[in-house]
């Protein structure tokens, strides 16, 4: 984590009056401005729904709405945006495991599926059978076991080039889950096989309640190289830093057909799943400080802000009233669906 | 009952013997996913061991595999390993080493070794964790020659069947039931509505039986279950005090290798047996007792043995659906009053 | 018995369909250690492959669990994977990725994806391999609900099972039995001792009948087995025809989820069963089948099912011990008296 | 493979003499020698050992004499003997896997234990149970489930380390078994813990038919680095060079109780197992020129070389001979013998 802290830039509408006035400034640069900005607003509106969402799940959860288990990304929603905007979605392939909500969110953007399916309803995404971990849309699998999707994304990856899609594989890691070896595997198959997997390292310090000094020896983010996979260290202050460099790290796999590792360095802000945190509340306060989210917010005018914001709380609110009116499947329609999958 | 209120809870007594056995005997380690103090592991049996002894309590990384394989090392090597997987669904991970290596060496080196090592595995569902965290895998161990698999229910000691465990020359496989974590240990000979009466060594894995009738009455149905299935049938057992269905359940401490005798007695007495565990039935642990039943007491049975466990499919994340995939206290009693008729 | 000498051996049938099915299907993909010619793999069931297929027949690094969950991920992404483990011992290091992916991922998410994958496992002893080369470990599998298991015999169609399984839409374990790579495929109707009827779609996993006696008379005794098996049953059943025993065989092609009807229309003609299976029997296949039978065939029995196979120990390396561990036609033919006494 | 061949030696009787009419050199220069000259004499016996018990299990089951399987290590037997002759063998531990003949032979130097155990024998070490991939005696333990060992290598150092033995463990691998995942997560937990555990890897090149550059992607000796595991690389044209790089890993494992990782560049001469060998036969021969035996055989007096080799065939003739003669183990008794590890 970066602790250089850039001077807050000028609210956007200020900056806009500013620019507006300087007749002189290309048109180039102005429209790239403008591009910047709308990537912000975009950006900003894609981290707030996520911290939103999973905001309002832990709510529910301490309401007793929700059952189960749900980890939340509360503080790394930068690393779903810039990675999952650097991709492809009509193509692409992502696995995630258990902390995937931001990942969903923003390839899918599909709300009322997620939070339905966090609460067990049939208009769950996986119709409440899977669950906060075991989330599924179109080219996106999620699963609980750590560390169990990484050979599942190399194989994807295969399946990928030898169809000629031009399509890549990513697969979301924890700094916890680099302790499995699944992961040296899938890295050592990856490369040898020169398959377009990307490796995103979210390296939010913890494994659950284990700092990552009593998980690993050396630097985890080093360990690509001796796989001869190309590497990236990111920093997760800003997310347009995120997003360039999964673009590069995209670009990377995509035209060398061969895997690339982007490590994310990140926090969680909040508990690893239900409330069970036991790291010092000061350090939790000092990376509160780096928060992405508000550093982003406040890159746009209040106004935009507003306006995002509004919309946000108004799609959650919807998505959970929907959620709470819908049904539980019924087991017997569920079994009888899984039917067809046995000759 | 005054008693079962002060009595410990399955996870208290657990951690006990953790406490107990680690201040007696420097030859234990403890070893395992988060299981530091202040956190204590996921299910906070092994909470406060940390603190008091620092060198033999070792946090892991996220490798189960290596868990059960240090395991095995620190076993050949003259430790008494007790390795914890956050969850019994992480066994597939260990598989390797539990198969072909901790049930291996000692009969492969002819005897020569020994492996005393103890795998907690936290079982079960009921809890909304979903498809990978509520299965009931031991069926991957039972049957494997030279380990044992072993499981109390919440009338079993279970601290006492972990110390055996942990004393075991071989191998053991050492399945905790999650919604058995905050229940009490039920170890009096007499409850209000049910009598227990433990068969087999005390130190060892006895098979607990528990009637819900007096001693002179004959029962009607033997019920053979093991480990979490006690969190249903004890309210059901009492339950049908008031409709006069005499339960005779028997619980065996060891899943396998199995002593059937007392199994059988159970069957013999009834003739009509519903043998249930939390898994989906089709080659489940009670297809081993049905077999055995059959085969031994042929002459004695009044009806099929009836058979039930979960639905076969993947045990769904929503509750109601999970309920409904799982065994149930209506559908144990629907077995029951199957074989009843 | 002049057509079996022309047909097939069991490693031709399982090469010929994999040649065959890679021709004509570009979404199939050949994974494993050491697969490439001049080798193709250590029992050469994928020789001839890479020569003709570079593309998609891929050697891989030493690595069970990832060749395994390729494979997973290859089947989500539309292609139809066929894995080899060189020996299926070392399924146990791809057990996480059958339990919890392959057989997790179609109902974890609510039926929206398949995973038409094989994996195949060359398993079985009686070649001196030792305790870590020579187990029977589909128990592992059978009973995990959204796969199947399926092994065939040298008297099954290898090489159209592997077809049927490489177009399921479900995950598929392939059980192959070391000692029938060489033996020819015996799918004559009759043969000069023994006549063999195929029960069930011939382009799935049929379940195999054979008699040693005509059809006009009665059989004796109910022999259920399954894939190896037939290394021993076939001649015993050719020496029983001698001592007018007949023998009615039953080898159901598909061993989870059991399609049980055939063996219990078997297991009634008798009323005298014997399951037999490669592997110790205590929890094991035929556990269940015995089971079911009992359930089903109650009245009818006219004995105690007996139940058979290996020691309940490693399989040791030395040839003598080996054999002895083993089940063989003398222990089988023992257990075929006990059961007609 | 070192390719720069050094200039024979004077053969020993010679140097010798030579050095005997040099009044002027000193002592301990004549001592060290004398003592060079023992070790050379000393691992020719153990290599030349290790070679014919080898090539004797060969024609053994060539002649059908012993069934299943055989892995001989014709032309490594350096590696065994630099390695195992380092190591306290009073207290140290060793896993190897199977190819471990040699391991076992300079650890134990049992030959008729080794002979009876492969030929499945009552009088084997594993009374035939385990045969060829599954030795035990004393602290040296072998299986043939490839990467399996080495957690149970790294539980044995744990072990060793909290029994205050000062023993460490020593973990053989080969280049192909280096794929596996358990090898990385064991590199973590070793260097994490601070074990004291000696990876040693015999790099042949081939992982059965498979050469190494369809196994792994990047260089394989550098794997360790990532996990912070300090290591060396030697080629093993020279058993001496084997011994002293072994004994200077075996000092830093067993002073730091920090794991090392040894990388021996070696060769198979010999096939896989029983004669499965698809290499080409030029690059076995240009490497058969380069074979350590020889080479370490040059150093010697023929008559002290002669005496040598006479001893170990005649050590060897007689193990065979035992083993025929005995018998097999009884199922019974060898059930019988596991029973008290039941209660
Ligand atoms: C195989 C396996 N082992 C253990 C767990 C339990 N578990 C779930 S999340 C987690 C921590 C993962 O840490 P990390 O990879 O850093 O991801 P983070 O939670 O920090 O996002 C653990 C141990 C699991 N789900 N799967
Ligand atoms: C888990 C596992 N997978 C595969 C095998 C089969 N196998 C035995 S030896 C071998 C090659 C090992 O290569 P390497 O590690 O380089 O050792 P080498 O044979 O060269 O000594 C293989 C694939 C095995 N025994 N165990
Ligand atoms: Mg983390
Ligand atoms: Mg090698």
């Amino acid at each position: 984590m970066r602790t250089d802290a850039r001077p807050p830039r000028l609210d956007r509408t200020a900056t806009r009056a500013a620019t507006a006035t300087a007749a002189a400034e290309p048109m180039a640069e102005r429209d790239a401005q403008d591009a910047q900005d709308a990537q912000d607003a975009h950006f900003y509106s894609q981290m707030y729904l996520i911290r939103r969402v999973e905001q309002t799940l832990l709510d529910l959860f301490s309401q007793g709405k929700l059952t189960g288990t749900v980890h939340t990304a509360l503080g790394q929603e930068a690393c779903a945006v810039g990675v999952v905007n650097a991709l492809d979605r009509e193509r692409d392939v992502i696995f995630s495991s258990h902390r995937a909500h931001g990942h969903f969110l923003v390839y899918s953007d599909d709300v009322g599926g997620l939070i339905a399916e966090v609460m067990g309803r049939r208009t769950g995404v996986c119709g409440g059978v899977g669950g906060t971990q075991n989330l599924h849309v179109r080219n996106m699998y999620t699963g609980g076991i750590q560390g169990g999707i990484v050979p599942c994304a190399v194989g994807a990856a295969l399946a990928e080039k030898l169809k000629g899609s031009g399509a890549i594989a990513v697969v979301f890691l924890g700094d916890g889950t680099m302790g499995q070896g699944a992961v040296y595997e899938g890295l050592n198959v990856a490369s040898l096989w020169s398959l377009p997997v990307l490796f995103v390292l979210e390296d939010n310090q913890y494994a659950q309640s284990t700092p990552k000094a009593l998980e690993h020896a050396g630097d985890i983010a080093t360990r690509p190289e001796t796989f001869a996979v190309d590497r990236a260290v990111v920093d997760v202050d800003d997310v347009r830093s995120v997003y360039e460099a999964a673009q590069r790290a995209v670009r990377h796999v995509r035209e060398r057909s061969r895997p690339f590792f982007l490590a994310l360095n990140t926090y969680r802000l909040g508990p690893h799943s239900k409330g069970d945190d036991t790291r010092s509340p000061d350090e939790i306060e000092a990376y509160r400080a780096r928060d992405p989210l508000p550093r982003l917010a406040a890159r746009l005018g209040d106004e935009e802000r507003e306006a995002i914001e509004g919309r946000v709380e108004e799609r959650v609110r919807q998505a959970v009233e929907a959620a709470l009116a819908a049904g539980v499947q019924d087991l017997a329609e569920f079994t009888e669906r899984m039917r067809w999958h046995t000759r | 009952m005054a008693h079962a209120l002060t009595s410990p809870t399955y996870v208290q007594s657990l951690r006990k013997t953790l406490h107990d056995v680690m201040d007696q005997d420097p030859a234990v380690v403890v070893l395992g996913e988060d299981i530091l103090d202040p956190y204590g592991g996921a299910f906070k049996v092994t909470r406060g061991l940390s603190t008091r002894f620092p060198d033999r309590v070792l946090t892991t990384p996220i490798c189960e595999g290596t868990i059960a394989g240090a395991s095995v090392g620190l076993a050949l090597r003259g430790m008494r390993p007790v390795a914890e997987l956050m969850f019994g669904d992480f066994a597939t991970l260990a598989t390797d080493q539990i198969i072909n290596h901790a049930a291996k060496f000692p009969a492969m080196y002819n005897g020569q070794v020994t492996v005393p090592l103890v795998i907690r595995m936290p079982m079960g569902g009921r809890r909304g964790y979903g498809p990978t965290h509520s299965q009931s895998l031991e069926r991957l161990f039972v049957g494997t020659p030279h380990i044992k698999v072993v499981a109390p229910s919440h009338f079993h000691d279970a601290g006492a069947m972990l110390r055996a465990a942990i004393y075991d020359a071989e191998p053991v496989i050492f399945v905790e039931n999650k919604v058995l974590y905050p229940q009490r240990l039920r170890l009096e000979a007499t409850d209000t509505l049910i009598s227990r009466e433990s068969v087999g060594a005390p130190d060892s894995y006895p098979t607990v039986v528990l009637r819900n009738y007096a001693p002179t009455e004959q029962p009607d149905v033997t019920v053979i279950a093991y480990g979490g299935m006690s969190y249903l049938l004890a309210p059901l057992m009492a339950r049908l005090v008031e409709e006069e269905i005499r339960v005779l359940a028997c619980m065996p401490g060891c899943l396998s290798p199995l002593d059937e005798t007392p199994l059988l007695e159970a069957a013999r007495a009834t003739g009509r047996v519903v043998v249930v565990e939390e898994n989906s039935a089709d080659f489940g642990w009670g297809a081993e007792v049905a077999a055995r039943i059959y085969g031994a007491c042929y002459a004695q049975l009044r009806a099929p043995v009836v058979r039930l466990g979960a639905a076969p499919t993947v045990i769904p994340a929503a509750k109601a659906l999970e309920d409904a995939a799982l065994v149930s206290d209506e559908s144990l009693l629907s077995a029951i009053m199957e074989v009843l008729s």
